[in-house]
């Protein structure tokens, strides 16, 4: 049992576990991207990083790696322009 | 022969070998990948430099700000996942204008895309310099958040 | 081990559920765009069916084609019947 | 007992979350706030396929898990290019 792939997978189940909490808590779209973009991003890096540790393939744990960043690519990009059209369209963010 | 500028061939050849490791790790590296592998990433680097001139970075800050920005972003994650558990919601949502420097192109998408993965921040536009960013937490000084962020990157890319 | 023998099934059950819910929902929502959301919802559900089944050049297919590229054609076309405004329900 | 028992459990877990994240369709308020869902998606999606590949020695499904990573920006693109322009008169 490898104990560090293991927690490493209960961390990225956990972040998966706050970021939909987030998309349903938060009070608006903006806040809710936050919580997609930031949580979701990271649970996945934990949760392929948990199982290139327990493949211990380098050539399967790059390939993991690489479909994190294309994620992160993706994801970062996308809330940029949801956010951004967001605002044009006059959806003002909300306010306590 | 038309005259080809040093940098852009150092490009070139970087890009190379960057999409021939790529595809090495997607497709495998057996013998056999490359019939259709070595044309794809001489494709893809030609109609990379068509699309995009080269930009000149450093390669030590890179590996710097890589490993600064995980751990930036890690922390982002946790900041989230504390206020989405939260039992009582604690947003102050607010709209920051940041001024940039950094130079049009790659460093600023990197710049925009590095800003919605930090703690408690996220770009929302962009006219000309000026960024707007969403925050979570107006009272955070995410004015020295962001030009921290700005300064590492432009290590990355010397002007 | 009988609590996991119980495991795949379980899965499996929920995503068919979940399949059976969004195209429900796609059939029968009134407003069009909530309706290609959850066709495009549908479509990523049917990817991972497929994947439950083994079937991994399928998943992908259903994937690029089912759930990408129709979706995004079929935002083309809600844009153009509703003079580009999707906010009412 | 091996880490891979771990997994039918991660998978349940997960795919529970994703179908939680359905509850932002159903009820917007915006037509934004339903596109969040499909990026829910895409990562859930990726989570689910690679861990699967593991469990099953299936590593195709990791190729098919590349394909999700792209294909919810180019829902997303779509959306805004087509769907969400700005409306007359604002900004």
């Amino acid at each position: 049992m490898n104990w560090l792939a293991l927690a490493s997978l209960a961390l990225g189940a956990f972040f998966f576990l706050a970021g939909t909490v987030g998309l349903l808590r938060f009070p608006d779209v903006h806040s809710r991207l936050h919580a997609l973009t930031k949580a979701d991003n990271v649970g996945l890096g934990f949760l392929l990083f948990g199982l290139a540790l327990e493949v211990g393939s380098p050539l399967v744990g790059a390939k993991l790696f690489v479909i994190w960043c294309l994620v992160l690519l993706a994801s970062a990009s996308v809330s940029h322009v949801i956010a951004r059209a967001a605002l044009r369209r006059g959806v003002e963010p909300w306010q306590r | 022969m038309p005259a080809v500028s040093s940098a852009v061939l150092r490009a070139g050849a970087f890009r190379i070998a960057l999409y021939a490791l790529l595809w090495g790790i997607l497709a495998g590296f057996e013998p056999g990948s490359w019939f259709l592998g070595a044309p794809a990433v001489l494709l893809a680097a030609w109609l990379s430099l068509q699309l995009a001139s080269p930009v000149p970075f450093r390669p030590w800050p890179v590996l710097v700000f890589v490993a600064f920005f995980i751990g930036r972003s890690v922390s982002g994650a946790v900041d989230v996942a504390r206020r989405a558990l939260a039992p009582r919601l604690r947003l102050a949502p607010a709209l920051v204008v940041y001024q940039t420097s950094l130079p049009a192109g790659l460093p600023r998408v990197l710049f925009l895309n590095s800003i919605s993965l930090t703690p408690g921040t996220l770009s929302a536009d962009i006219r000309d310099d000026t960024v707007w960013v969403h925050v979570l937490d107006e009272n955070g000084d995410h004015e020295q958040a962001l030009s921290g962020l700005e300064g590492r990157l432009a290590r990355v890319f010397p002007q | 081990m009988a609590a996991l023998s119980l495991l795949p099934p379980a899965l499996d059950l929920l995503l068919a559920v979940a399949l059976l819910l969004t195209a429900w929902r796609a059939l029968y929502t009134r407003a069009l765009f909530p309706a290609v959301v959850f066709f495009v919802a549908f479509g990523m559900l049917l990817a991972l069916a497929w994947m439950r089944l083994e079937a991994p050049d399928v998943a992908l297919a259903e994937a690029a084609i089912g759930a990408g590229l129709t979706g995004a054609l079929l935002m083309a076309a809600v844009a153009r019947l509703r003079g580009r405004d999707e906010d009412k329900p | 007992m091996t880490i891979d028992a771990v997994h039918p459990w991660l998978a349940l877990f997960l795919l529970a979350n994703l179908l939680a994240g359905l509850w932002r369709v159903l009820t917007g308020p915006t037509a934004a706030d339903r596109m969040l869902s499909t990026q829910l998606f895409g990562t859930t999606a990726v989570a689910l396929l690679a861990i699967e590949a593991d469990t099953r020695a299936m590593p195709a499904l990791r190729d098919v898990a590349l394909v999700f990573a792209l294909l919810a920006a180019i829902t997303a693109v779509a959306f805004v290019r087509r769907v969400w322009q700005p409306r007359e008169g604002s900004k």
